[in-house]
């Protein structure tokens, strides 16, 4: 796969946006979650340890998907609402 | 269900239970009303006690989840008419309100019922994180 | 909980469940708060519309079986802070509240089950009578 | 047993009060729930047909129970409450 020029917006919740020290990033050259993954691990060392799901577009997703212009895309620790 | 109604800065206050049974439970098919109001707890561990939680929540997709949690309940149990979430934003102090939820309908089965499974169904499903703030100001993620 | 406590001349104004929880709920080991509302429904049937119910209480012995049952809850559920029983007398209509519980305690489980069970024997339990009045103001014992 | 001389007080609920046309009657001459039942019968025919209970100093009785001055009985239809 080759490198995306498509901007992919990031949100980053709870303890995963302390520890980036984000609450949302722009990232581009990511053509799908799983590249996206590695990307962010890059400026958070330890995110493979941390529990955490990722939805696109609002949408909860457990398989890799690929990713395009104008998606938003988030970093979900475990919920605890209530 | 729109965010603005389910998301709400600070602690509830408790007169919006009977603001929203107004607006809600008013009505001569409503036999029954079940509430389940969540509160925060000053829970204690070895780092002392909890005396806040700050609740933070991915908006748009809370509106989203709600929505679908509430029209789950409502496919689930026919007699039930109205079911209602509002949650915190932000900081809400041990003792005060974070979670409420009101269900109108016609029996009481259906509405005690309803009004658990949406408890459930939220905790699962709402993307709400929340950071307990301890006497001695640190926190801890949950 | 004395009899005063527990019954209550017409119709429950809405504002009395934010009041009681004001009063039983605003402490910071009260993770959970149950409430359920009874309201007078406008069944229908080959004799027209019930328009209200008319509640009568035999009031002494109402309040002793209210203590014995909110007691039997306590003891079932530990985790419960407080079970609070209002019930109205006298003319409630259609769409206004006549039975009103509101159980705190430190989790939901516990509240949500104390809460039905509570409703369950109060019903069981409470020596109180309806007599429905119809829109033609005919009235039925129930 | 012989005809007691106690005063009791009998309260009536529901629909029998109505149909006994008072809340509140008392009563001498009764020894027992078993004869006040015969009693109240005598100003409420038909009372057999309605479903009641009885209780006894607030308390529910299901078995006869002697009755003396002071004591306070309630003819109870089905409770309706909640």
């Amino acid at each position: 796969m080759g490198e995306s020029r498509d901007r992919i917006r990031v949100l980053f919740f709870g303890i995963i946006a302390e520890k980036v020290g984000a609450k949302e990033l722009y990232y581009e050259g990511v053509a799908d979650t799983e590249a996206l993954r590695k990307r962010v691990a890059e400026s958070l060392p330890g995110l493979e340890k941390l529990s955490y799901r990722i939805s696109v577009n609002r949408e909860m997703v457990s398989e890799t998907l690929q990713l395009k212009e104008g998606d938003e895309v988030a970093f979900l620790p475990p919920f605890a609402g209530g | 269900m729109s965010r603005e109604e389910l998301l709400y800065d600070g602690p509830l206050p408790y007169r919006l239970v009977a603001d929203i049974m107004a607006t809600d439970a008013a009505f001569d098919d409503r036999g029954g009303v079940s509430v389940f109001a969540g509160q925060v707890r000053a829970d204690e561990d070895e780092r002392g006690k909890v005396k806040a939680i700050e609740y933070s929540a991915y908006e748009e997709m809370a509106g989203k989840e709600c929505n679908e949690v509430v029209e789950i309940v409502m496919r689930a149990f026919p007699d039930v008419k109205s079911v209602r979430v509002v949650h915190s934003t932000g900081v809400v102090k041990a003792g005060e309100m974070a979670l409420l939820i009101v269900v109108t309908g016609g029996h009481r089965d259906q509405t005690t019922r309803a009004c658990r499974q949406t408890l459930e169904l939220l905790k699962e499903r709402l993307p709400i994180w929340k950071r307990e703030i301890y006497e001695d100001d640190t926190h801890r993620w949950r």
